[in-house]
């Protein structure tokens, strides 16, 4: 049988082999923890606690701040040695709460095991937003935001993506492998919550191990396991959902205007932790990788670790690193230094010598097609970049610029090296400056 | 109905009046750097050749010749489509004014486009009935118009492209029209027009 | 060590494939059609490919030089015009021709218009038509091939669709007999063009880049289908006058036309339903001239005629972007 | 000859007559003043004042819906034009002119990291805030040269922008693009500037510019009432600049300069000259 998937998308070598055998190592910790209070989409988190103060693991140190924000937690106990702007993953120095680990390790006493049975949807979503989960596949958006659809847009199709697309990346799938049990119950309080009638787990068909394990285990259970063609972006939530449902999210739209909510399957862990322990989101699992990295691991990490210290824990560098990536190397962001702490949405640290990082000389468009075909949107990248690149804002609006997901295809099988994605990125901020000068 | 059939498709392709009669250059270099205003303007001219080519008919058979003065053709045609493009114009003012912005200037250029009084004096000296006439003239502005949209398309797709500086704006558009007319040759023979 | 690090916008990786390799995976794939071509007709095809090849990249040079660009030859682009201007001339004719064509392929085809993926037109066939118009004596002057080896020496001759077009323009039927035999057509064994020869020895090289997927079908499956379901209608409603689609197909420079001009990426539509239309519109221009126009072989004006088509049809194919209504339905 | 004359002088009544209809039935009211405002306008379309376009901005301005002070292009001249199109009074806008408050080119100021990719300042500040290691200072990827509608700007070898006091028309386009708010809008009266946008520490700033404002306070010891700081930075109080000049040798990072003196290391343009110390 043709596994199901989308038109378009490309085929880049996976590289997961490096780390994909290799079983989840606990990070040990390091002297120092910074733990950022802005790692979600959505408002920055308030420090609640100050300098000198001992905190226990897992207690709240930066306060919620609005319906689309989430609360920060201690990762570890210790006392807190600074509240300062620090250098962060999204570039520029963010205010961060810096604790001195006191090496007891010791939870906090207020968090307490609770049976789910006992609890509303209601509450259920307001222990997930006390916990801080955000979206685990790297867009960190907050959890209980994308729990509490409104009345008018049931849900019926709950769709976990345990795809994992993005080359080196095996975080996920080291998951489902290791920990499937705190996945497929995330899985259930999430049905629970979301009243779905049907519960699909998509999974890349280059991880039969994991889609093996996950069938067994969901035998007996309403939860299908989908294997999905292997190709880039596949776990990208509309090309995800288009391969499940055969839906299209409608342009502009959400996941809900199909009836469907997507959630990763370390979101789903994360979930059964907040709900049945009452444990925030202060660990997650990090692929460490790359041709600089002299032993790449999946670690499990404790939110607010240093880069550095990640680098030395998988046996360090064989040469000086010419590029730092958070995140996988077709959408993540490159970093200024390895002084950066990580974040929940951190799925991987991917370190690239020099030599090989692409950078051929930008050439003119050949008009070779490659982006169109390539494109999982059905995009033109080409004419948008063209006129993105010439300020032309309403060529580059007509021609759907919005709905770029930039998922990196176009300018991955670009033959003349152009920067696609910057160009369309440019574009789009053009497009919604105008937007925003035509409201006022 | 094979003759008018004929008559349509030379005038179209085979002997299309910008690229291969080389008429009517001045609108076709003005009005091309958008594809809509091209339409527009293909429009435009459209329906003035078509009302110019009754008119001129009428004119040259009912007055011209049967006061024997043929040989103020010209000067006569010229008067007569001059007027029609100034009402055409006034129309479209008022009527679109949206279309007016974008020919602009360009409108008044139909008064004096030889490709109009050519259309006229051509009819004549081909000795074509009344029908063939306006055959004729559709089949001449659809060749016009499809001249002005492809070489527009062209030039839309110019703006995107990295020409040197001296060759940009008229330059590089009269190396295309010449590119494009040679393509165009390809239909010779196609019909004997 | 941190100013040693690169920072760039996302993707850090590339599939590896640049417009050089590109480039030169297309010489490559000329390669079998310019040696049939050197076997059939010898040392003057092989003085009109290296003139042609040479004179493309010289001109390219100055050009660029005198627009103080930097100058682009390793691209392989402009060796890539002149192969193909090469192919598209007939083995006799003169160098100062090869090279007048060149000049005019690289110059007006090509840098006024700002170099690599600007011009519209595609240089080696405005270079072609140029000539042919200009020279027509020199450019419908055909020989016999001669296979190295044979002895024999350059004779002048018809191609075989000049020799159809004749026998119909003078008798308005077929030709009795036709000097060569389907076959032989296909191997290359009939005067025409360099390149135009071996429809055999252009399919080896289109396969090779249907391998490294510089090729898609849509053109040329779509430009090969109309012309013989076209050529095939006309056949069956006059077998008389009108030759058979074989005939079409492996005479002329249909082959070459189809796989390696009409598929030329930076002057044909870049969307899917795009290439099927511009296939299709060759395919029809191509019989229309062939069969009732003045010119024996249409496939030059054919895909210019298209050429400058492509802005029009990339306008109006925009594919469907992925989340909007069909036409005419919802999503 | 008789016939020639009579049948032409029908035809031509006969056009004449349906044209004289036609221009009643069909009429357009324009009011001619707009038609006027457009002559005069310069015709470039830079949007400097709010509207559409100069065919905008015509059109506000007979409607009464704009003041005809509102084009920084054409200067007090147009203003004056606009004005007696209009019967009012013209309020005379002061000339303004762009600076770029920054001379650390890039071998002066120190870079974060190496940056790939499109050669456009606001695409580059979205990569970890730009390469530059002064949050405040010149990109050097020329957006706001493309930007200018005047020629009025060029990029130093060095990459630093520095526009042209004589070309520049202040548009405020080159204030729009800019990412890093290093270009402002002066009195064009005013030639002497502190030519730094960080508001780091001085310790901060020495690390990363030669010739970046410490915020040592000299400038406003020498001449208290033509420098302010704040958050260590100077900037010149330009309503009371005329002494301003007296502070520039005084300057430890050579940070302030004055523009009829000469323009930044690596540029083109020439001063106008016109001699200070006869005016003090």
């Amino acid at each position: 049988m043709k596994l199901r998937t989308f038109k378009g998308g490309i085929h880049p070598p996976d590289n997961k082999h490096w780390t994909s055998h290799k079983a989840i190592e606990d990070c040990p910790l390091p002297d120092e923890l910074v733990v950022p209070l802005s790692q979600h989409i959505g408002a920055p988190s308030v420090a609640c606690v100050e300098v000198g103060q001992h905190v226990a693991k897992g207690q709240e140190i930066g306060s919620a701040k609005g319906f689309v924000s989430v609360p920060v937690h201690a990762s570890t106990s210790g006392e807190v040695v600074a509240i300062e702007n620090r250098p962060h993953p999204f570039g520029t120095p963010l205010p961060a709460v810096v604790i001195k680990p006191d090496g007891e390790d010791s939870w906090s006493s207020n968090l307490q095991f609770t049976d789910p049975g006992s609890l509303t949807s209601d509450e259920l979503i307001e222990k997930v937003r006390q916990a801080g989960v955000v979206g685990m596949g790297g867009a960190a958006f907050p959890a209980h935001v994308k729990m509490s659809p409104p009345p008018e847009k049931p849900i019926h199709t709950l769709l976990f993506n345990g795809v994992e697309c993005e080359p080196y990346l095996t975080s996920d799938h080291r998951m489902m492998l290791e920990e499937s049990e705190r996945v497929l119950q995330g899985v259930a309080l999430l049905q629970y919550v979301y009243g779905a009638e049907r519960v699909v787990i998509g999974i890349e068909a280059n991880k039969p191990d994991a889609i093996a394990l996950l069938k067994k285990q969901c035998a007996d259970a309403a939860v299908e396991i989908l294997p999905l063609q292997v190709k880039y972006p596949q776990g990208a939530e509309k090309q995800l959902i288009f391969a499940a449902t055969g839906r299209e999210v409608p342009s502009g739209g959400l996941p809900m205007d199909v009836g469907v909510a997507v959630h990763n399957v370390s979101t789903a862990a994360a979930v059964t932790d907040a709900v049945m322990l009452g444990r925030p989101l202060i660990e997650r699992v990090c692929t460490v990788t790359g041709p600089a990295i002299k032993e790449p691991k999946n670690l499990r990490i404790r939110i607010g670790m240093s880069l550095s210290h990640l680098v030395e824990v998988c046996g360090g560098l064989v040469e000086e690193p010419g590029k730092i990536i958070l995140g996988g190397p077709m959408m993540g962001f490159t970093q200024v230094g390895l002084d950066v702490p990580v974040i929940r949405g951190s799925s991987g640290l991917l370190l690239l010598r020099e030599e090989d990082i692409a950078n051929s000389p930008e050439g003119p468009c050949i008009r070779c097609a490659r982006c169109v075909q390539a494109c999982p949107m059905n995009l033109m990248p080409t004419t948008i970049a063209a006129y993105a690149r010439r300020d032309l804002v309403e060529e580059t609006e007509e021609y759907c610029a919005m709905d770029c997901i930039e998922c990196g295809s176009c300018s991955y099988v670009c033959p003349a090296s152009i920067p696609l994605v910057q160009l369309i990125r440019h574009g789009k901020a053009a497009v919604l400056a105008k937007k925003r000068n035509a409201l006022l | 109905m094979a003759d008018l059939l004929v008559i349509l498709v030379s005038a179209i392709f085979v002997n299309n009046f910008v690229l291969a009669r080389f008429l009517g250059i001045c609108p076709f270099l003005g009005v091309s750097k958008k594809v809509e205003t091209a339409l527009g303007m293909g429009m435009a001219v459209t329906f003035v050749m078509t009302v110019a080519t009754v008119a001129t008919w009428f004119v040259q058979y009912f007055i011209l010749i049967p006061f024997g003065i043929e040989y103020l053709q010209t000067i006569a045609f010229i008067l007569i489509i001059a007027s029609l493009v100034q009402l055409v114009e006034m129309v479209i003012q008022k009527v679109s004014p949206v279309l007016y912005q974008s020919l602009g200037i360009f409108l008044p250029l139909i008064t004096t486009n030889c490709a109009v009084l050519g259309l006229a004096v051509l009819n004549i000296q081909k000795d074509y009935t009344f029908l063939e006439g306006i055959v004729f003239a559709i089949g001449a502005a659809l060749g016009f118009t499809l001249a002005l949209v492809l070489f527009a398309g062209l030039r839309e797709r110019l703006e995107l492209c990295a020409v040197p500086q001296s060759f940009r704006g008229t330059a590089i558009a009269l190396v295309t029209a010449g590119l494009l007319s040679l393509a165009f040759m390809g239909f010779a023979g196609l019909v004997k027009g | 060590m941190s100013q040693q690090l690169y920072l760039s916008s996302s993707p850090h990786v590339h599939s590896g494939e640049t417009t050089p390799s590109v480039m030169r995976a297309v010489l490559y794939s000329l390669v079998p059609a310019c040696g049939v071509a050197v076997y059939f007709f010898g040392i003057p095809a092989l003085s009109v490919l290296l003139i042609a090849t040479l004179g493309c990249l010289a001109t390219e040079v100055v050009c660029q030089r005198l627009m103080r660009q930097p100058v682009t030859i390793a691209d392989g682009s402009a060796a890539i015009t002149g192969v193909l201007l090469a192919l598209n001339l007939p083995p006799t004719s003169p160098w100062w021709l090869t090279l007048l064509g060149a000049v005019i392929a690289i110059a007006v085809g090509k840098q006024v218009y700002g170099g690599l993926g600007s011009n519209p037109f595609n240089p080696a066939l405005v270079a072609r038509v140029v000539l042919l118009i200009s020279f027509p004596v020199q450019m419908t002057t055909w020989s016999a091939p001669a296979p190295l080896g044979s002895g024999l020496d350059l004779v002048t001759t018809a191609t075989p669709l000049g020799e159809w077009k004749n026998a119909v323009m003078l008798t308005g039927a077929m030709p009795a007999e036709m000097q060569g035999s389907m076959a032989g057509y296909f191997l290359g064994n009939m005067p025409g063009c360099i390149g135009e020869v071996s429809a055999l020895a252009l399919l080896l090289g289109a396969g090779y880049l249907f391998y490294r997927r510089i090729l898609t079908w849509h053109i040329p499956a779509t430009y090969v289908g109309t012309v013989v379901l076209l050529s095939g209608a006309f056949w069956l409603i006059n077998p008389a006058k009108y030759p058979n689609p074989v005939f079409h197909l492996v005479t002329g420079g249909l082959v070459l036309g189809a796989f390696y001009m009409a598929t030329d990426m930076v002057t044909t539509p870049v969307s899917i339903r795009g290439m099927l239309i511009f296939g299709v519109g060759c395919g029809v221009l191509t019989v229309l001239i062939r069969l009732f126009g003045g010119y024996p072989e249409g496939v030059s004006f054919a895909i210019l005629l298209m050429n400058a088509a492509t802005p029009l049809i990339d306008r109006y194919t925009k594919p469907r972007t992925f989340g909007t209504a069909r036409q005419g339905g919802s999503v | 000859m008789l016939a020639a004359i009579l049948s032409l002088g029908c035809i031509g009544m006969v056009a004449a007559i349906a044209l004289g209809i036609a221009a009643k039935k069909f009429a357009v009211e324009v009011d001619p003043r707009e038609l006027a405002a457009m002559e005069v306008l310069p015709g470039i379309n830079c949007g400097a004042c709010g509207f559409p376009g100069c065919a905008g901005y015509a059109k506000a301005l007979v409607t009464g819906k704009a003041e005809p002070n509102l084009c920084p292009p054409g200067g007090a001249e147009l203003m004056t034009k606009l004005a007696r199109i209009l019967g009012v009074e013209a309020i005379v806008m002061a000339r303004q002119t762009a600076v770029v408050l920054c001379q650390g080119d890039n071998r002066k100021a120190q870079l974060k990291f190496r940056y790939l990719g499109l050669e456009d300042c606001n695409a580059a500040q979205r990569i970890a805030g730009g390469p530059k290691a002064c949050p405040g200072g010149c990109l050097g990827l020329a957006s706001c040269q493309r930007a200018c509608p005047f020629d009025a700007i060029e990029m130093t070898a060095d990459g630093l922008a520095v526009i042209s006091r004589e070309k520049c028309t202040g548009c405020r386009k080159c204030v729009a693009v800019c990412p890093r708010d290093v270009i402002r809008m002066t009195p064009y009266e005013s030639s002497v500037h502190v030519m730094c946008n960080s508001h780091d520490k001085g310790a901060a700033v020495r690390k990363y510019c030669q010739v970046g404002c410490i915020g040592c306070h000299i400038c406003h010891k020498t001449v208290p009432e033509a420098y302010k700081l704040e958050d260590f930075l100077a900037t010149v109080v330009y309503e009371q600049d005329a002494q301003a000049f007296e502070a520039i040798p005084k300057c430890p990072t050579k940070c302030i300069r004055d523009f009829n003196e000469g323009y930044p290391e690596g540029s083109t343009f020439l001063p106008i000259n016109n001699d200070k110390s006869d005016a003090a």
